[in-house]
């Protein structure tokens, strides 16, 4: 490995994961539609067969509940199975797998068994592919105790999350953003891993704190430098990890900026957003200058046609809209 | 061709009409997909024509039909007009579903097409809804449900299939096996990959046909039509058909040889029916050519119906994610 | 009808409900596992299989999707089905339906569709059945667009809320405690129907909100009764509705009040109360004398031992608690 | 009895007693119900301890089992202790998941007992994925993965048993067909009621046998036992069985007639082998005397055990929602 950064997409940077985790390990495979053959939906697993063979790199019939279900069953008798279930729409068809099974059974069965599974799943909109192919419902899985979620947004996540996932003996579930596949970052060749247990400072600020994750991350960036312009220093964290939360990491900045936006691709009611609100009121609510805002997906199903679908979705003008409204209040 | 049926002039012509609209607009679709005109997900029919259209003509107005994704020769065949269909694929506010829904999701409440559903295998249970509907409502019309062959790997099929039959439901299943479900082949998805013989693990009756051939197609699901009218229950149709191109526009096919794409364009159900209205003296050189124009004058008739859209406002974005009634 | 109130439990309540249903329109019916012959898993449609017949309580198979997915299709093709997804632990299996279908379908064919389906299932822990039989879903289902959610928690609400939960044209779901089933209350002839719009305060206070739903009303009315000895008048709110969220009514009841306790038997992170939280201060912020506090599940699959499963659960003492810690601050 | 099987003296009465004590301890459990030491959903296994215990002659240690929600049966047979058992259902931290999962979530590591599992049909995708480990780490065991006839309604029945004949798992799936999910009879929830036939459908084999008779259980298991150790390829076995008592402990079986259950009671699995053995001059009455008090004697000790058990303080509720290892 050359000391140089590598300038990489994330969609290289998940394969590069997922090829030196089955290398790595004797344990670890890979299964899902299409992941083979096919070379993955969004080409994330092209030529991994070819070169890893048929065990490794398993294509499986379109049964999300019995192979996501296999998957746990192998990672209950010591196999490290990397599930993909290729998009988080279809993951609905294996929910009773996930949640009755997969987050029971360790704490159930009184610790005999843990489910050391990582499932990884595309996520998001944007890409016109109307209301059943573009919900964002890693918030909602983070409601399930005993899993553990994760939003990979930088190309370096993306690269380094799936080994402590696989290292962690609980299910992990990895939610990959479709507009994210293609974009470029550099891969320092000095990180050699990343923590899967704390949010991140990706600009720090004193203005206001701007909270996002995954697809939202560089909407969120985009807006903070338009703030910037403007005078106002805003402060974006990316929380990689969805369940559990790094409260303190986000407790500890709104101590500084005392106003904070969170920006969600999920629906508003019932997102993440809100919870993430509501452990900021109950860790700190002393601390605000200002009420709590989001910038959340419209309550609607996404539409195809391209001006509703962004529509429909957070955007930077809407975020630096509402850190604005809290800095400079037009009351 | 199948010697059964009485293929006069007049029906072979139609077919082949029926199946050259198909195509044709599709081939403008992949056109304005290029264009970007079309986004999103865009799955074509294009060798896959005999099945909606042989299915179809064992149809009345009365009945409906499921769709699947992969529904514009569905939905054509169906006699859904071509001008809604492209101005629903542009994202225009004329298009049937308001460009709401775009290729995967085609709706026509006139005709019955109740979806266009993306995922795979989820628009049979609607169907059983859709027949038991019709049987407590006193009515005499049947569910014909397309779907793909990956679709019978789903759960859903299962429960679906046994449901229907122990209900006893009008519903004709309409199995299109392309032989691959996105880049898996039938036989890596499938312990039996015969998909008509798994009826009877729902003591349903069943059978394959060539899904190549417009007329044996028509001839096979005018026969369990009938028997689904008469006796009030399911019936499972495979048809065997292949799709000449990409699953989507965003697969580089590395699944399969381009030997066995060409092998199978030999039996393009477009040439092969054209050839023998040739040769039975039913088509002329001059009639092709006008139907070929008539082709092209309506699909550019539907191009520019789709250009002239306008786009939903805005602020209808939020319009029937919840209805204020019950459409009629 | 006599005009003197009747003492009926919840469960004949909502038997009542279905059969008066069906028989004032011919194009209800119910469906659902073991509603026919079996008399309904916690007996609430015993009885009517033998009266209304097999065309209009139909026991299915074990498909939870098919059935649900059925259900889906005779609404939209002018039925107007009851289906009864025995517990909510079951839905699990049906969710693609629900949110793919279902929730989709209307605004996805531009309005061509609706779909006037009721869906009932039992919810909520308390009676040891363990972690597979015990979720609280309700508020996680409320995340959806396109769906109604209704809790009802007393007798009135259970004999009326199911006919204008059919005259909807969207589709409703109706979550049952399971602690409620045997539960007597008051049946008022004089009441004629109930909205499947608003909250209601349940009990008037000035001191602080309570606001809960479903299975924790009365643990939390009993919490009230408690305060009410220290001299604390606390008002509850059953939210009735949790999609959509009747906000009016709690913000009005917050800038009386100036202080909140959520109560939801959902696991605490994600919950509805969070969502609840959130609204209040996106709506209210300037009216808060106090933090938001909130009384949920703890983050665990709920176990069988009766001592560990009420400890996950949120109880009375808790409740009064953190409604004592708002109005009697200790610093 | 069946031919086929060398019924010694010490295997026959193995058979009995194994089958007496499920009876037994299933009796002490209705019993305690009552007394409300257990509670939550009980569901005994009643008329069809033939099947467990004819299963569980067929399989060796490195072999694993997947239970039911029924499974007191299937636990006791795969050996199991008693006392562990019943602290489990008393809600005790001894229980074998320290009194966190009740009747229905019996685990048992050691003896590769993987649940108790209370949604129907959830359990045989996770035998696909045990399975499936077996063979990639190279260890030649299988798995049996009993479950009910209702459980061939669900999605994931017809999911996994393609994918374990797709895959050439070795898994022995052994239906118990008690004619009855809840209340509704087989035929009112299957097309087609023969189980096993529905093997076909993904080109597995399969059979049916007479779940009232633990050798012929014995027999055919053991013979898809060696079968799918030889080829490596699943099974579906169907038990033919019948469960004496309610559903559950709220089910006033207005399903079904009292007579039904009188029929099938004269086909009780231990009277039968029971009235064999001693027509085969194998069981004198004291041998007889001697098994039940020692049964007695066992079941007494369990119970004891679990009254003496304690609960697991509350501190440790969230123990285990996530896992600081993975257990070896
Ligand atoms: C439940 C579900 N799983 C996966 C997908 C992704 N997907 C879209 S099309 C397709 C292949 C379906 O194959 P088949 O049913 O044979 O239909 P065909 O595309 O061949 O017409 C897959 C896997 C999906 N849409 N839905
Ligand atoms: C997915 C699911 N649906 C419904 C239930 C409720 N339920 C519990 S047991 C049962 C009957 C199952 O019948 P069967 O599989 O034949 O097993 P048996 O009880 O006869 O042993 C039902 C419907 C459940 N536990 N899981
Ligand atoms: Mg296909
Ligand atoms: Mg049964």
């Amino acid at each position: 490995m050359s000391g140089v950064p590598a300038r990489i997409t994330y969609r290289e940077a998940c394969r590069q994961a997922i090829r030196a985790a089955i290398l790595a390990d004797p344990r670890v495979f890979l299964m899902g539609e299409d992941v083979g053959r096919y070379g993955g939906c969004y080409a994330v697993t092209k030529g991994l067969l070819e070169e890893l063979g048929e065990e490794r790199i398993r294509d499986t019939p379109l049964s999300e509940s019995a192979f996501v279900g296999a998957g746990i069953g192998a990672a209950m008798a010591g196999m490290r199975p990397i599930v993909e279930v290729m998009t988080c729409n279809f993951s609905l068809l294996a929910l009773d797998q996930i949640v009755n099974n997969a987050a029971t059974i360790p704490h159930m069965s009184g610790g005999q068994f843990a489910v050391p599974l990582v499932l990884r799943m595309a996520t998001g909109a944007g890409r016109q592919l109307a209301a059943q192919h573009s919900h964002s419902l890693e918030g909602w899985f983070a409601h399930i105790p005993g899993l553990r979620i994760l939003a990979p947004a930088t190309v370096e996540d993306a690269r380094h999350m799936l080994a402590p996932a696989l290292a962690d003996p609980n299910p992990v579930l990895i939610f990959e953003h479709i507009m994210l596949y293609n974009m470029e970052g550099e891969l320092d060749p000095a990180v050699q891993g990343v923590d899967i247990a704390k949010a991140r400072i990706r600009r720090p600020g004193r203005d206001v704190t701007l909270i996002t994750y995954g697809g939202s991350l560089f909407k969120t960036l985009a807006a903070a430098d338009a703030l910037a312009v403007e005078g106002i220093q805003a402060e974006v964290i990316d929380l990689r990890v969805l369940r559990p939360l790094d409260t303190a990491t986000i407790i500890e900045s709104i101590t500084r900026t005392r106003r904070v936006v969170i920006v969600d691709e999920g629906w508003r009611s019932g997102s993440l957003s809100a919870e993430v609100a509501m452990r900021i009121v109950e860790e700190a609510f002393f601390e605000l200058d200002a009420p709590i805002r989001r910038v959340c997906s419209r309550e609607v199903p996404i539409p195809y046609a391209a001006h509703l679908e962004q529509a429909a979705l957070p955007q930077a003008e809407a975020i630096a809209a509402a850190a604005r409204g809290l800095v400079r209040p037009a009351r | 061709m199948t010697a059964k049926v009485h293929l006069d002039r007049a029906h072979g012509v139609h077919l082949l009409r029926e199946m050259l609209r198909i195509r044709r607009f599709e081939e403008k679709c992949a056109e304005l997909y290029q264009a970007q005109k079309i986004r999103g997900f865009l799955h074509l029919y294009d060798g896959q024509e005999a099945v909606a259209v042989g299915v179809m003509q064992a149809l009345g107005p009365q009945d409906a039909v499921v769709g699947t994704y992969r529904e514009h020769g569905q939905a054509i065949a169906r006699g859904i007009p071509m001008g809604p269909l492209m101005a629903e694929m542009f994202g225009k506010v004329e298009g049937c579903c308001r460009g709401r829904g775009g290729s995967m999701h085609i709706f026509d409440r006139q005709r019955r097409f109740i979806g266009g559903n993306a995922i795979v295998g989820a628009g049979l249970p609607l169907a059983l809804g859709l027949a038991l509907a019709n049987r407590m409502q006193g009515r005499k019309a049947m569910i014909a449900c397309f779907f793909g062959e990956g679709a019978a790997d789903e759960g859903e099929f299962h429960e679906s299939m046994n449901l229907a039959s122990l209900w006893r439901l009008p519903v004709l299943f309409v199995c299109e096996n392309n032989l691959y479900s996105m880049g898996t082949p039938v036989g890596i998805a499938e312990a039996e990959t015969a998909i008509w013989q798994k009826a009877a693990a729902y003591r349903m009756g069943g059978e394959a046909v060539d899904g190549m051939d417009p007329v044996a197609v028509e001839v096979a699901a005018r026969r369990a039509v009938e028997r689904i009218r008469e006796d009030g229950v399911p019936w499972l149709l495979e048809c065997r058909t292949y799709r000449f191109r990409a699953h989507s526009m965003f697969d580089a096919q590395l699944y399969r040889t381009k030997e066995e794409v060409e092998s199978w364009r030999k039996r393009d159900p477009i040439n092969r029916l054209r050839e023998w209205l040739e040769k039975a003296g039913h088509l002329h050189p001059a009639d092709l050519e006008r139907i070929e124009a008539d082709v092209v004058a309506e699909i550019a008739e539907a191009v520019a119906f789709a250009e002239a859209g306008s786009p939903e406002p805005v602020e209808e974005l939020e319009r029937f994610v919840t209805m204020d009634e019950v459409p009629q």
